[in-house]
């Protein structure tokens, strides 16, 4: 068997660069290992990481890992961008809410939140779930499975929910 | 012709060597000789100000001086069946390829908009020279 | 056995080098080594004279004189969920196997009459060594 | 993270060498290089005691002295539409990547229930240096 050449274990805080086959301090986030240490090991060159790539946590790697794009044909938007030190975050534009399509969600798509009309809203939407609407709205009334703004009922088919409405149509309109 | 794919030749795991170069959209053969080609492109959809997609392609092209059409070398063709849901579906391509100096080899796609260009690792392109 | 796939061998992208030779439908290794094997076989349907296929199946098979039987080396076989509409899917299949000189390499697939053989980039089949 | 698959290194199909050596479910880079790393799962369901899958994935990934976190080298990931069926679809991944010597590769699941491992034909993981 032949004793493969074992690394020597790096003290603590250090990690062992192979090019230059040595323990070296490790570069900062947000940089890259462009020249290895010398054998005071704690003077390794390390360079900032270019626009658009980023590193998060101190490393001795030669190149810096390039950013996510955030998807915006399905409508998802920047929560923060890309720096030197941390990926792009996605978010979902206005209006929308994560559709997850994987566990654990690095894939959704930003679909519309429902708009509960002439409901009342139980929950608001926001950027992980939809609205939950709740019930007609005050001088609304429920006809298949929407809510009808009351005015808009003919008196006869006055709805009970629209009695408040309707009852007061006979009397002109109050100062 | 198809829509051609652009890609990021330098940052995060990107990289060329052994003078395979990169330039307007291509990449460009250094010398003759048999190359294993592949790409991958990872497509998804429904887009909304879309109709309804019935099928994905995609095509490894190459453009060469000794001929003014270009060749489509591999193609990764698939319908979908996901029925108006979310999708998503990888499309791998790879095969050996004769190649003269100065080739060009492109990527073109059914739909630019149905690629998932959001993560380097999802959707890439190469080649080596055996 | 399942139906095994007859290929071009010279014109168009075809070509055969390095003593990698074609012959009665299976590639034959010239020199043992470790081959880098690679096949990608599109399907097309529903064939009129077909009940509904609900899967598709290549097999890369090696068939040697150290062994009666040939030997399955690589499998892709999905299942289709098109509903009965006319569908396409390529399968593509590649990885590194061990060979001996004389062995031959052949593609099986579940039914040859869904292959799509009109287009030399959407069928193919090969191998390199290391 | 996601769950990941361990393989066999020595019986069937399966080899190691070149130094190329396999230890804790991970391929050990033996020398700096480029290598044209590939894999393929083939994944099948429906578990019965599993909710409905709506995806599937397969990310081969790559752990280095020099960054405290894997780093996501190839991603294949597909939506599946076969409604509750017993449904069974490959993922093949490929693709040429630096690595430095020591570095580790492994293949990552979805779901490591989903991943038919009965055959070595069926799912299989290697690299080359090229």
């Amino acid at each position: 068997l032949r004793r493969h050449a074992t690394r020597p274990t790096c003290p603590a805080g250090m990690t062992w660069v192979k090019g230059a086959q040595q323990c070296c301090t490790p570069c900062p986030a947000g940089t890259f290992l462009l020249t290895p240490c010398s054998s005071r090991g704690n003077d390794s060159v390390c360079a900032a990481c270019p626009a658009g790539t980023f590193h998060a946590k101190p490393n001795t790697l030669l190149k810096c890992q390039a950013c996510y794009e955030c998807d915006h044909q399905v409508f998802q938007s920047v929560l923060s961008n890309c720096s030197a030190t941390s990926n792009v975050a996605c978010g979902c534009e206005p209006g929308r809410f994560r559709h997850c399509l994987n566990n654990p969600c690095s894939e959704f798509i930003c679909q519309q939140c429902q708009p509960c009309t002439g409901r009342l809203i139980q929950r608001p939407c926001s950027e992980a779930q939809d609205a939950v609407c709740g019930s007609c709205k005050p001088d609304f009334y429920a006809e298949g499975g929407e809510c009808r703004p009351c005015h808009a009922s003919a008196p006869e088919t006055c709805s009970k929910e629209c009695q408040r409405v309707c009852g007061g149509s006979g009397r002109g309109l109050g100062l | 012709h198809l829509p051609i794919l652009q890609w990021e030749d330098k940052r995060g795991l990107a990289f060329t060597k052994n003078n395979l170069s990169y330039s307007s959209n291509a990449l460009v053969i250094p010398v003759s000789g048999d190359y294993y080609v592949y790409a991958q492109v990872t497509f998804r959809g429904p887009i909304e100000s879309h109709s309804k997609t019935n099928s994905v392609t995609e095509i490894i092209t190459k453009v060469t001086d000794s001929y003014p059409e270009p060749t489509q070398l591999l193609t990764g063709t698939k319908t979908l069946s996901e029925e108006g849901n979310s999708w998503f579906q990888p499309i791998y391509l790879g095969a050996v390829v004769s190649l003269e100096v100065g080739d060009k080899l492109m990527v073109n796609v059914s739909d630019i908009k149905l690629v998932d260009y959001t993560k380097e690792h999802k959707t890439f392109f190469g080649a080596f020279l055996l």
